[in-house]
């Protein structure tokens, strides 16, 4: 049932090769002709730990209205060559009606991928390549794949064109040629997958990664300092931002490591200017100590996590949502913080603009939790919404005479000069303090201190923000982060079968919201809480949290091996009978 | 950010808090205090302008005993710190301090990379060979024999050279004084301020509780006999085979500082510019 | 109610005065003298944040039995002088018949004090010490208090005699000459405070910090190398460990930073020997990167984390509960590892040895959570038990070919070769990998290590010493770490007055128990939870990972000001009837 | 740890595994990989005594490479790692090998440390001015015009000097060597492991990859002039002045190596000794 409702409203391909073939490449301008025409899809990048050759993979989804997850299995799968393909067949499920596409001794097609016996199509990509002149293989596979989904040949023309400008004219026409002869082949076997269209929306397009909707979102929330150390999957972040910050007078700092980053960020905040770092768990790790500071001192600033398979190294190009305990619970002592999830690759750059406003607003640290699947992979969407989050601090411009930093206020938030003003001169200090700054071991100032840290956070106004929350029923799916896209579809193919399933993907996961999760689930008996992790932290986080209904199940896979919405449907459906 | 121009200058004791230090009587660490707060005044500069932040150790203290803005960091992360501060906002002045443990030895990494940035800022080092608030445990700069709880017999290691590796990694400007010279001190850190770039001044500060030897310091301590360099490489040879009690200005640069500086109209919303880019086909 | 009980059978007196006054080394002297007449006690120092000078007080209490914290108030005050002493006052809460010892004229007395209505005192404690060659205020309260007390003038003068023996005779004649002083003007002015024994025991009794006790357990358990940093209040572990290392041939390094002492151990640890650091809250966050290292790498070593005041640098000087979270899931990724924590001062030493031991044989990194009540305490206590815990390897001396590092055994521990074996050859690594140690991001290699290092740790049998169990009845008390002393003797009490409850104090925190909590909470209906923290971090835990009863009450406070039994007693019992 | 003393003596070769290299090809690691073998080969030596640690980086994956007992660590943290082995397991031989990213930036406050402690272990720096692994970074040591993504325009930092740093901190021993001469390299490294103490070797490794410039080395490389020294004065002005591509044993000193190790005798359970202290009267 749940493959069929897939199969009509998108279609998924793999372009597989080694690490020189350019299948990566194909993929992007594949894509790139996709967002041209109006049409709406994702394109993930798969690896192995090679920096050069080795074995990748382009897998694309595209559709006619927005998809938000990879499908259940592969339509088509066209190989240059099968080099180590067997390490990911596992992230390439395929049915019988698939259509593998190689080239005749072109390797050993993984053992995985000819169990489900799908169509094998055998085409002459290599000899075709090499008739033309300057001609590639993986053009030809652009071609063959391109005519498949029926974009029209002049909106590829047109793509190449963009991407091979710079490679001069004959780069450009060796490339148009070479898609041509892969487009007659698809004609001559007669492959055809075309993209349904439910509705003509207006066409206009953006297509980004996670990665850079989230340093956009930092950029409209006012981020102007940015320090970072790079790390996978994490450095596209700043490889953006570096340039952009440049344009508009603001910078970014290489550190030495991510102690110094996570400190130049303090500092700089201290000063006044909003701050932002990203990294991933490893990294994450050694800015527990500088985030507690940013706590105790009150400074705000974002740290975007994207994660990646875990523990220490792990498993760094794959996804996984298991840094969630190491963001909530991480730092030594008690030290309220905010903690939030974009639940898609749009959503990176709203959540990211929203974090940057409510440390700002709230003096404290957010700690924005990304992950591989969200800030690697390339989606084309919808021109995003102009939200009005901009950073704006409690800032005091005429301190009066004796300058309480720390004072007790009744919001918690207690305006803070900035240097340079006046009058207004205190000392930040990660000792705990009295009102006015000064280092206290004294239990009434810790007291009122913890007291205040806690009240600016536990009684902001997060409106409706703290989650994506819909449909009803007795029945509700609790997720976060990537998992959500996934969620989101399999509920939709529930309702579609006349099942009422409630969505509760939380974008706050830190501080808790209990009551507004009590009326989320007003009339639920059931829930099922979705994550990709091993140990099902998130499911810990929310019973240590929230009361939740009776009857609770929980459904968690490490990465990297992604839930996919039909098996979801599947499991939640048999659970909602 | 307004200063007030029409201000009387600053006296050194407008620079100085009513935060009463907790050092031990006869410290060197006041001298330190006084030194930095006669260079403030001496330079024309007024307490707003001027931001002194600091890592953990009984050194470490000194922002709050100052009437500067002052940020109290974290063991060892004084000098991020202070880089944060600098590039977000240039036109402060921008003091860092801290002692030889939080310096030399859990931020020796930033101190490398502090030189190397050449950020404009100045760094002081309060060196008493010895980390004081954890009650007397071997620091780097810590004689080899020194016999200690922690060290039973002594470290048996050499102590390393902070001047030399401060030039090394590109310090601007290297000086060494002694804290019982407050004037002669006040003159080196005036001088280090003013000097553009990153500039390092080691200060000898005797701890008098843990290491009561340190008190005939004061006989040991000389001006450099030679004059100062701006050769890196004849630094380097005088410097790896001093004594470690001349004192002076030992090396003085001419490298370029960091240039990427958020500028003051970076501020407002103003992204536009950027977007494009995602836009397709256009 | 419940003070009456209290002060029956044990003495509470504080010693005040400014740093360089001595009254830490005459309280030192006083717990000796107690420990020689074979009665049990303790001893916590209270400092600011001066090194040398500022406020400081000796808080002792004195019993006939075993004491496990201090007590409600304390029967007497002695003060040198008064500087400053209203920033720790409240740590010293007086009745209307505590009797408040000082000289006219040497300072305000704060007004917490006073509030109580106590008996004053005067007494010419600073003429007395001039009056005598050599004579020190200190000696002349030791005499006072002594005298007091009812301990022998003889056992207080060998004990003088062994305290000064390096400063030489005179000071010793000295020291003796004042505290006879000192005991005339305690006779003189007829004051008693006898410490009533229950029975009379062997008097055999060791003397030490809970700081000492883990050194202790350490090397019991069979660490032969250390790396750390020093710092506050973990600083004398190692000062202890460090020349006990050296008579036994093992040794100590003094690490850089905590980066790399965390990273040294492991390093010792491959190569076979057993490894332990100790440090507080900022020291452990540091270590959290090559604590996940250590899990994914599968190497033992012990961390003893001596818990502060937090978040940040916090309260160095004083205790707290609050490294709980960071401890549990502090690392990034899915990193199951073990953590304990010592319920007395005693039990740092069993607790210590226990987690060596249990590292060693699932090959995976301890958490042992102490902290500054236990560890800067000083305790007179019984002999301690010999244990057999050891560290026992899982090693592979003659590896067969083609040995496998992470081999997939039933119990997850999988056999390891120490460098210098021939044919032994892995390379242990923190990127996920395959059975044989080669990276690998496949998912099916994944999911056999994760569920691998979980099972080796969630199906190890622990035995007994999981918790301290005891009692019956509907209402269980569960806590942990130092503040299992006041709620035992809480428990004890309300027990003396008919009523029935249970106490659990767990002593494995990580990974959780749920079949034993179980048993221990059968026919449990309300459950109170004591813990020193201010978010109720401990709470949260147990929600997380247990099944608590249908009724559920927190008692939760930061530090420094401690849960006294008393109130405990109260709180407790009004809840119980 | 019983060692076959009849064995065969292992061949180069022999100290190689079969998991193949992560690494492109032409990467200059390879030829690493290669004199590291031949030296271990040539100092007699057998897989099984060897341990080599590493952190991360493309040249950090080198363990898994050898026949060797190996540890692939986490980044910045493989000499403290390395330390911990040797402290505790002295008769092994250790060698420590990574980048320079993971050497000289995050984990430049080890490589300070390392020097100074002077544990007797070998250190080997790949240098490749740049962070192969995570696609094209600069580097402490990267030239201050290289343009890069996360640096539009170049760091305009210029780079510091591992080897004088390494001098200033107390290294025992200090080479130069490039990847493209493995036998003068196999011959230095061999060196580097016989002189004891801790012993610091920066090989040129080019990444043809994200430096495809670094194919020229081979033409810049060459002997160092002069003769070896153990004046460290004369050791920092030679180093601070050249241009990093003399070649050679460029300091050889005389320090005392760490001493604090554990003894083999120190394993069973023996800790009577230790306990008297806390009985009270005795
Ligand atoms: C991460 C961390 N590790 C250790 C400490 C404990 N600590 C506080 S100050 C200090 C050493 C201070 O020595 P130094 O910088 O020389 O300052 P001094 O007290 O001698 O002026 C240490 C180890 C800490 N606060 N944080
Ligand atoms: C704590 C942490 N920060 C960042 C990274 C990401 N990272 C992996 S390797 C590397 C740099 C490697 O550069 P280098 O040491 O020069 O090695 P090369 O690849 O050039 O041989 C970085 C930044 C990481 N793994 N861990
Ligand atoms: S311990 Fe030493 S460094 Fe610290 S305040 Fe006292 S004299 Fe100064
Ligand atoms: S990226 Fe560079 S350093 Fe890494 S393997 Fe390739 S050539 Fe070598
Ligand atoms: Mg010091
Ligand atoms: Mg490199």
């Amino acid at each position: 049932m749940t493959s069929e409702t897939d199969r009509h409203t998108s279609v998924s391909v793999a372009l597989v090769g080694s690490g020189g073939a350019g299948v990566l490449t194909a993929g992007q301008l594949l894509l790139q002709a996709a967002a041209r025409v109006g049409l709406f899809g994702l394109l993930t990048r798969c690896v192995g730990p090679q920096i050069r050759g080795g074995e990748s993979a382009a897998l694309l989804r595209l559709a006619g209205a927005p998809v938000h997850c990879m499908g259940d299995s592969f339509d088509a799968v066209l190989a240059l060559d099968w080099n180590n393909a067997e390490r990911f067949a596992s992230e390439i499920p395929l049915r019988s009606d698939s259509v593998v596409i190689s080239d005749a001794g072109n390797g050993k097609i993984p053992d995985a991928m000819l169990a489900a016996h799908p169509v094998m199509v055998e085409l002459p990509i290599a000899a075709t390549a090499a008739a033309a002149d300057g001609g590639r293989g993986n053009m030809v596979a652009l071609g063959i794949l391109s005519a498949m989904l029926e974009l029209p040949a002049a909106t590829v023309q047109a793509v190449i064109a963009t991407a091979l400008a710079d490679k001069g004219a004959a780069a450009v026409s060796a490339g148009v040629a070479s898609v041509e002869l892969g487009r007659g082949l698809a004609d001559q076997a007669g492959l055809r997958l075309p993209v349904h269209r439910d509705v003509e929306t207006n066409p206009l397009r953006w297509l980004l990664t996670g990665n850079e909707a989230a340093g956009l979102g930092a950029l409209r929330g006012g981020v102007r300092f940015v320090a970072a150390y790079p790390i996978t999957p994490a450095t596209e972040i700043l490889e953006w931002l570096a340039p952009n910050l440049q344009k508009i007078g603001a910078t970014l700092v290489q550190a030495e490591d991510e102690l110094a980053s996570i400190n130049m960020c303090i500092g700089a905040s201290y000063a006044g200017v909003p701050a932002l770092t990203a990294t991933s768990g490893p990294g994450f790790s050694l800015m527990l100590e500088g985030l507690g500071l940013a706590v105790a001192a009150e400074v705000p600033l974002v740290v975007i996590d994207v994660m990646r398979g875990g523990p220490s190294t792990g498993i760094p190009t794959k996804s996984e949502q298991t840094d969630l305990n190491a963001a909530v619970y991480g730092m030594h002592g008690e030290a309220p913080h905010l903690v939030l999830a974009p639940t898609s690759i749009a959503d990176a750059l709203f959540t990211t603009q929203w974090a940057v406003h409510l440390a700002e607003s709230m003096q404290t640290p957010a700690i924005v939790l990304s992950d591989q699947a969200i800030g690697q992979t390339t989606a084309i969407i919808n021109p995003p919404a102009n939200v009005k989050f901009f950073a704006e601090r409690a800032v005091m411009r005429l301190p009066q005479t004796d300058y309480t930093r720390y004072a007790i206020t009744a919001d918690g938030v207690s305006p803070v000069t900035l240097p340079g003003t006046p009058g207004g001169q205190y000392t930040a200090d990660g000792l705990e303090h009295s009102p006015r700054g000064t280092p206290s071991s004294r239990g009434e100032d810790h007291a009122l201190q913890l007291d205040k840290r806690l009240r600016k956070i536990a009684s902001f106004n997060y409106g409706v923000h703290w989650a994506d929350v819909e449909g009803d029923g007795a029945m509700a799916v609790i997720t976060w982060g990537s998992t959500t896209g996934a969620v989101r579809e399999a509920v939709r193919r529930l309702r579609a079968t006349g099942r009422s399933v409630r969505l509760i993907a939380l974008r706050l996961l830190y501080p808790a919201q209990p009551r507004q999760m009590a009326a989320a689930l007003s009339g639920v008996t059931c829930a099922v809480i979705v994550e990709q992790s091993h140990s099902g932290q998130f499911h810990r986080y929310l019973r240590a949290h929230y009361d939740l209904p009776p009857e609770v199940r929980l459904i968690a896979r490490p990465g990297p091996l992604v839930l996919r919405p039909g098996e979801l449907a599947q499991r939640i459906g048999n659970r909602s009978q | 950010m307004e200063s007030p121009a029409t201000c009387p200058a600053a006296k050194a004791g407008d620079f100085k808090s009513d935060v009463k230090p907790v050092w031990c009587p006869g410290c060197g660490d006041y001298h330190v205090l006084l030194s930095l707060t006669k260079a403030l005044a001496a330079l024309g500069l007024r307490p707003e302008q001027v931001v002194v932040v600091s890592g953990i150790g009984c050194s470490s203290r000194i922002p709050a005993y100052t009437n500067c803005y002052g940020f109290h960091g974290i063991h060892g992360r004084a000098l991020p710190l202070a880089t944060g501060v600098k590039v977000a906002r240039p036109e402060l002045t921008v003091i860092c301090a801290g002692g030889d443990g939080d310096g030399f030895s859990i931020g020796g990494n930033h101190f490398l990379h502090a030189c190397r940035r050449n950020v404009d800022l100045t760094y002081i080092v309060m060196d008493n060979e010895v980390y004081g608030m954890t009650k007397g445990q071997p620091s780097p700069t810590t004689d080899p024999c020194w016999d200690s709880a922690l060290s039973p017999g002594g470290t048996g290691m050499s102590p390393f050279h902070p001047l030399v590796i401060a030039l090394a990694s590109g310090a601007n400007f290297i000086a060494r004084a002694f804290a019982g010279d407050p004037n002669v001190t006040a003159k080196m850190i005036a001088d280090a301020i003013t000097h553009p770039g990153f500039s390092f001044v080691q200060i000898l500060s005797p701890c008098v509780t843990f290491r009561p030897d340190q008190k005939g310091w004061k006989d040991r301590v000389r001006q450099a006999p030679v004059s100062e360099t701006d050769d890196p490489g004849r630094a380097a040879r005088r410097l790896m085979t001093d004594d470690g009690f001349v004192c002076g200005v030992l090396y003085r640069g001419h490298r370029e500082p960091y240039r990427h500086m958020v500028q003051t109209g970076a501020r407002g919303p103003a992204t536009d510019l950027v977007e494009t880019g995602f836009r397709v086909g256009s």
